[in-house]
């Protein structure tokens, strides 16, 4: 496999692009609002891009398509990408989709539960969609300000959708979730927040954005630089209009109207700053995700190496 | 003892139904050993099924000692014409004839030793470790009578239980089955293609007419006993009967093999 | 003749026995045995399943995962029948390659998604080639084992009228061994399901009844859209199974006159 | 000894595929696949570099290999018994069979990673909801096969048992078992190898500990020697089951051997 | 034409060794029928089995028209003692007896027109078109029969062919073989429990001993040709013949059926 086999490598268009017809994968989450609402106002058409949107599992999968080449470009979190840099992938971030907001992500316990702070969660059980990931992450950061380390709990693995159930069984104490299965526990478990994870150094944490194999931003910087502009009027649209956020949601997520209406979002940051990216970085080298710093600034196209 | 009445069985349906039995009515009593002669595919095995409860014929009946066959009558055995294929190949040979003594009430030890000795009678002590795969055909065909034997059914069925092997066992064979039939007062119906055996082994000769099988004949056997291989076979009467059944079966044979 | 009972009516014995799974699970939800908040009422689940009828785009992914499954089903039995036959024929072959299939044989075939990802630039193939990989086993194995089980005499029969290895196979062999290989592609065909749609699961893609689910994924009644596509795949593998037990009572009649409960 | 050696000996093919995999994976470069000395190493590291008195085995090959084995045995012998008794009934009885088999249809074309969604919800998540996930998972081969092995006795041995007035249960015994053992053994011979992959799915999702887990973990840490390793460790296990399974085999049905033996 | 020299065969090793065939020498002349007679289990299908070439016997030679025969030798054909298991249950009567045609070049048509004729000569056109499983035993060896002799093999290997037909139609089959052989010139090796058969049909008859099986006795049969059921039966060579057969027979069995 490799990028030489990805479809349709036009020869310069009207535009100049290297290529017109991009393939992205997707988690039908609200973190990808922006590629949705980009495709829906035609802002890549506008850039003489048709753009599939393809969904994906989760960022781990879609780093392994976009090897194999069955997706050009994918949305992931940040820390499946540093993680991915440093095991030896080269990839590019190319644009910013997503960034925590308060309340956005938080440490659900059941109803009736009798931790009431972090500092009750030794020795505890709790459940992340994603194990050496964003959740773990921010988790253990709270941890830390209340005294405890990553070894005093212990995280298990379930899909966000399912953690409501492993609550109610009292299979794990806590859980980490996020919209809309956040406020879905609330309503129907009446489950109860133990923290806000995205405080402190989590704070307007980074959560995820576009990436793309290194060679394909070097064999199509053009069409790259298109995609960008694409994403950035969308991101600006998602930033200051929650409204068109909410009318998206519903179109590509099974999310209904009436709970897009309500639920948390976080904010869409309408630039990709490096000095953001590299806190991610920062958390990871600190809580022993990475073995040694990586400059996030390397990780943005024009910068290869 | 068995009562046979208007019998009748069609295979399959439709235009390839095939009518085998045409309504039979037959008696046979208590202790008495019937042979049953006809010519080849003329519906005997199909008979003997029915009275074994193994095939649900389409028509008429079959009682035994009052009660109307429905399932397999209890205290029965079957020597089937596929021997072969009626020997179970995970078992070994003493195994496979001491399996039926189970019902029989007997623990093992008993059921090994009635098993030994039945395959003694035929022959096969020898090869009571062995397994039914390892025997040639007539030994295969002596196990699954020992096995009917030492069963000690009240009413025996045998489907050509003597055609594999050689002249003398048959005749050792014969001789074996008048006399457990004596020893325990069996009801035995056998179906033979050796006319001479027929006359020799049975009380009654019932010959049977090509598809649908009817009866043609049935011969009172009024032979001095007990019998004997050499004395019997030489006495007048058998000469006649045997005589008699032949032209009986000759008479009632269709379409010919060409003897052009 | 005919008897009119209604036990002997396979479609309508089925059925009730579908019903009365559907009323223990809703009883088991309405009771509270199993909390309808972890695990959807019965009802619940079959509205949401019905309702996938109308859904156009759920069509279109059951198509799709279809498409991936006759194919891969196609490509398995036209590689691991011929495997087969040559490994039950050529026991130095066997040999010689058992250490490498049966290494091979217990790989899940979902831990070599990730894997797979990164090899191939088409999903569609991906997917054929990860059915492949599962639904040969049971196939192979059965082919093996229904050639272990000819009766040699038939064998011999043909060789003594002088037909060679390669006539025995085709004409003894192969007829003999075809009920067992039917069983086999009978069981693959279940398989062959079952990866496909983990593979659109767990390997993401536009299409799929797997893709439909993981776009569902972000709802927060997800269980509910997981548990009916999972619905949907019992159904189609109802169908596949009844059209595949059709054909073979048709072909094998021979076999099933000879051994079935009358 | 004699047989021993040519066990050895009868292995040949694996250093040559080794090799072959070993320049391929040199030639290719690519970071999803390894080459096999570098796997072997990373297994190295991850099971046998443990204190000697522990016959050099990690922790985390103490707790995560011997977990998973008990599991999959567990839920392969539960599914055995399962399948054999449901699939023998289903076999011998018509009516039976046409009230469970669209269940039966329906219950095994479902996928399993779906399928744990309702386990989990059955059963809170521990030994007991993944023995019995594995034991769903795995259990048709066997029933599909007791059942149709049970259906296809030769008729000439079931009438002669019913002419020697057999009980029901010496026939099912002594009769429909061994004729349908051949193909019961073939089912669980196939089972056993989809224990292997339901195991490493069952602890994919809320484990702490098993060799699935240990391949997640892998996966998560982008460690892709360690995700090969888990799975050649898999590929071991599966062949070690295998061949055990096989001499087992060889010894229950030798008759069925012997008997289609050609001469 | 067939040349067997010092021809042994052992089943099995270790204590369960069974020694069933004892250095057998045996020439047998083109166009020649010998007909094979000895005791259950003696070892005669054995024998057959390695003239065929599906058996490799343990010592000794089997050699046709010079040639040692190690693979089935061409231009053979066989009918099996157990004859039910030789037919084939996924094929028609008439397409089991056209398969082996195939070999001779026919075409679809020749091939149905010769099966259908050999179908017709024992008697079982009505049956053409019916499967093995349908028939009775006696029509399925029948049905065997005519699968070999359709075939006009060069050699002929019978195993006990006639032993599941009635009295007659076993007439008629012994006189179709003598007519065939004739005509197309064969050689048939053919064993039987019948004394009589093998004095009427053959042109020698071999007497086999017990385990392990050796030959006792070889007798020409200069009975005046062409052979007829009646005439032949009753020509005082063939009741010579026939008590010297008999006596060899019995004079080597073993441990007989108990007569107690
Ligand atoms: N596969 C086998 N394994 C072990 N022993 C065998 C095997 N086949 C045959 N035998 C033994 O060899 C001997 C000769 O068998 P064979 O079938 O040649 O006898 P036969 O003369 O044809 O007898 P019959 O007239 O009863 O058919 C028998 O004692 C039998 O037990
Ligand atoms: N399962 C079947 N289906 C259709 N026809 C059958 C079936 N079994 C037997 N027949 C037919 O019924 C007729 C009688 O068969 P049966 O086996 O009773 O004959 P038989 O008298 O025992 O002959 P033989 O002496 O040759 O054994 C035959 O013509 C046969 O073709
Ligand atoms: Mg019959
Ligand atoms: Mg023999």
């Amino acid at each position: 496999g490799g990028s030489d086999k990805s479809t349709d490598t036009t020869a310069a268009n009207a535009d100049g692009l290297e290529k017109t017809q991009i393939k992205i994968g997707a988690l039908p989450i609200p973190d990808s609002a922006a590629l949705y609402i980009a495709k829906d106002k035609g802002y890549f058409k506008d850039e003489g891009l048709t753009v599939t949107i393809e969904p994906v599992v989760g960022g781990a999968q879609a780093q392994q398509s976009l090897i194999g080449g069955s997706l050009d470009a994918t949305q992931t979190n940040y820390v499946s990408a540093f993680l991915a840099v440093a095991a030896g992938n080269k990839m590019k971030i190319i644009s910013d989709l997503y960034q925590a907001a308060p309340n956005s992500f938080n440490l659900m316990v059941p109803k009736d539960s009798s931790i009431k702070t972090p500092a009750d969660l030794k020795g505890k059980k709790i459940a992340v969609n994603s194990k050496k990931n964003i959740g773990t992450l921010a988790v253990t950061s709270v941890l830390k300000t209340h005294g405890l380390t990553e070894a005093d709990v212990q995280f298990l693995e379930f899909p966000f959708p399912e953690m409501g159930a492993q609550l109610a069984n009292k299979v794990v104490d806590a859980a980490w979730m996020t919209e809309p299965a956040l406020t879905a526990v609330q309503k129907n478990l009446g489950a109860q927040k133990l923290a806000d994870t995205m405080v402190d150094s989590t704070a307007d944490f980074p959560i995820a954005g576009v990436v793309v194999m290194e060679s394909f931003a070097t064999e199509n910087p053009k069409t790259v630089a298109a995609f960008q502009r694409a994403i950035a009027k969308a991101q600006q649209i998602s930033a200051t209009d929650r409204k068109a956020v909410e009318q998206i949601l519903p179109t590509y997520t099974k999310i209904d109207a009436a709970t897009a209406a309500v639920i948390t979002l976080g904010s869409f940051p309408t630039s990709l700053d490096e000095t953001r990216l590299q806190r991610v970085a920062d958390l990871m080298v600190e809580q022993g995700y990475l073995k040694s710093p990586i400059q996030a600034k390397t990780l943005l196209p024009g910068n290869l190496g | 003892m068995l009562e046979i009445t208007n019998l009748s069985h069609t295979y399959g349906s439709g235009p390839s139904a095939h009518n085998a039995l045409g309504g039979i009515n037959l008696k046979v009593a208590q202790g008495e050993l019937v042979c049953i002669v006809g010519p080849s595919g003329c519906g005997k095995s199909t008979l003997l099924r029915s009275i074994a409860g193994l095939l649900r014929p389409s028509g008429g009946q079959v009682t035994l000692n009052g009660a109307q066959v429905e399932q397999t009558p209890d205290n029965l055995a079957v020597v089937f014409q596929d021997y072969s294929r009626s020997l179970f190949p995970w078992m070994s040979v003493v195994d496979n004839v001491s399996l039926p003594l189970r019902r029989k009430g007997m623990d093992k030890r008993q059921r090994g030793q009635a098993a030994m000795e039945a395959l003694e009678e035929v022959g096969l002590d020898g090869a009571a470790a062995k397994y039914p795969w390892q025997l040639s055909g007539g030994m295969q065909q002596r196990v699954s009578i020992a096995r009917a034997l030492a069963y000690r059914p009240a009413l025996l069925l045998m489907d050509e239980p003597f055609g594999s092997v050689d002249a003398q066992t048959r005749e050792d064979l014969e001789d074996l089955t008048l006399r457990v039939r004596n020893l325990h007062n069996m009801t035995i119906v056998l179906i033979t293609h050796d006319i001479d055996e027929s006359v020799y082994v049975g009380d009654r000769v019932v010959v049977l007419s090509k598809a649908p099988a009817g009866i043609v004949g049935d011969l009172r056997v009024d032979l001095p006993g007990p019998r004997d291989q050499i004395t019997t076979r030489e006495h007048p009467d058998f000469v006649h009967l045997r005589a008699e059944v032949g032209r009986l079966v000759r008479g009632m044979r269709s379409p010919s093999p060409s003897t052009s | 003749m005919t008897r009119h009972n209604p036990l002997d009516n396979r479609l309508l014995c089925g059925a009730l026995g579908v019903a009365g799974l559907f009323c223990v699970m809703e009883v088991a939800g309405r009771t509270g045995l199993i909390d309808p908040l972890v695990f959807p009422l019965a009802s619940t689940v079959l509205g949401r399943a019905t309702a996938l009828v109308t859904d156009g785009e759920f069509l279109s992914d059951v198509a799709s995962t279809l498409g991936a499954w006759a194919l891969g089903l196609l490509l398995t039995v036209a590689l691991a029948v011929p495997a087969g036959f040559l490994l039950g024929s050529l026991p130095r072959v066997e040999s010689a390659l058992r250490p490498i299939l049966e290494f091979l044989r217990p790989i899940p075939s979902i831990a070599l998604i990730p894997l797979a990802l990164a090899v191939f630039s088409d999903r569609f193939d991906m997917k054929v080639t990860l059915i492949v990989y599962a639904a040969t086993w049971p196939v192979l194995i059965n082919t093996m084992y229904g050639l272990k089980d000819v009766d040699p005499l038939a064998k011999e029969t043909l060789r003594s009228f002088g037909f060679g290895k390669s006539a025995v196979l085709w004409r003894v062999s192969l007829p003999s061994t075809a009920p067992f290989i039917a069983t086999g592609v009978r069981l693959a065909s279940a398989i062959a399901l079952i990866v496909a749609i983990s593979a659109e699961l767990l390997g993401g893609g536009a299409q799929g009844i797997g893709s439909y689910v993981l776009e569902s994924g972000g709802s927060a009644d997800a269980v509910e859209y997981i548990i009916a596509a999972a619905i949907w795949a019992g159904i189609i593998g109802v169908i596949t199974n009844g059209l595949f037990v059709l054909a073979e009572r048709r072909i094998f009649r021979w076999h099933t006159a000879r051994t079935e409960v009358v | 000894m004699n047989g021993l050696l040519r066990g050895v000996v009868r292995l040949w093919p694996v250093p040559v595929v080794l090799l072959l995999w070993e320049l391929i994976t040199r030639g290719i470069e690519m970071l999803s696949f390894p080459p096999p000395s570098q796997i072997a190493t990373s297994m190295y590291t991850m099971w046998l570099t443990g204190p000697a008195e522990r016959l050099w085995l990690t922790d985390a090959a103490l707790t995560n290999i011997p977990v998973s084995i008990g599991r999959l045995l567990a839920g392969w012998v539960l599914a055995g018994v399962v399948g054999i008794v449901l699939g023998v009934a289903l076999g011998r009885s018509p009516l039976l069979f046409r009230f469970i088999d669209p269940l039966v249809q329906f219950a095994r074309a479902i996928p399993p990673p779906m399928l744990l969604t309702f386990f989990m919800a059955l059963l809170a998540i521990g030994p007991r909801m993944q023995i019995s996930f594995i034991a769903f998972g795995i259990v048709w081969p066997i029933l599909i096969n007791a059942s149709e092995g049970a259906r296809q006795v030769d008729r000439q041995h079931l009438d002669t048992a019913r002419v020697f007035g057999l009980s029901s249960g010496e026939r099912l015994f002594r009769i429909i078992l061994p004729s349908a053992m051949p193909k019961i053994f073939a089912g669980l011979r196939v089972s056993l190898s989809l224990a292997l992959i339901l195991m490493v799915l069952s602890e994919l999702v809320g484990s702490t500990d098993g060799i699935g887990f240990q391949l997640l973990d892998a996966q998560r840490s982008y460690d892709f020697s360690g995700v090969w390793g888990t799975i050649v460790v898999l590929g071991i296990l599966g062949y070690v089951f295998n061949s055990a399974f096989l001499a087992a085999e060889r010894r229950v049905l030798s008759w069925h051997r012997s008997a289609k033996q050609t001469t």
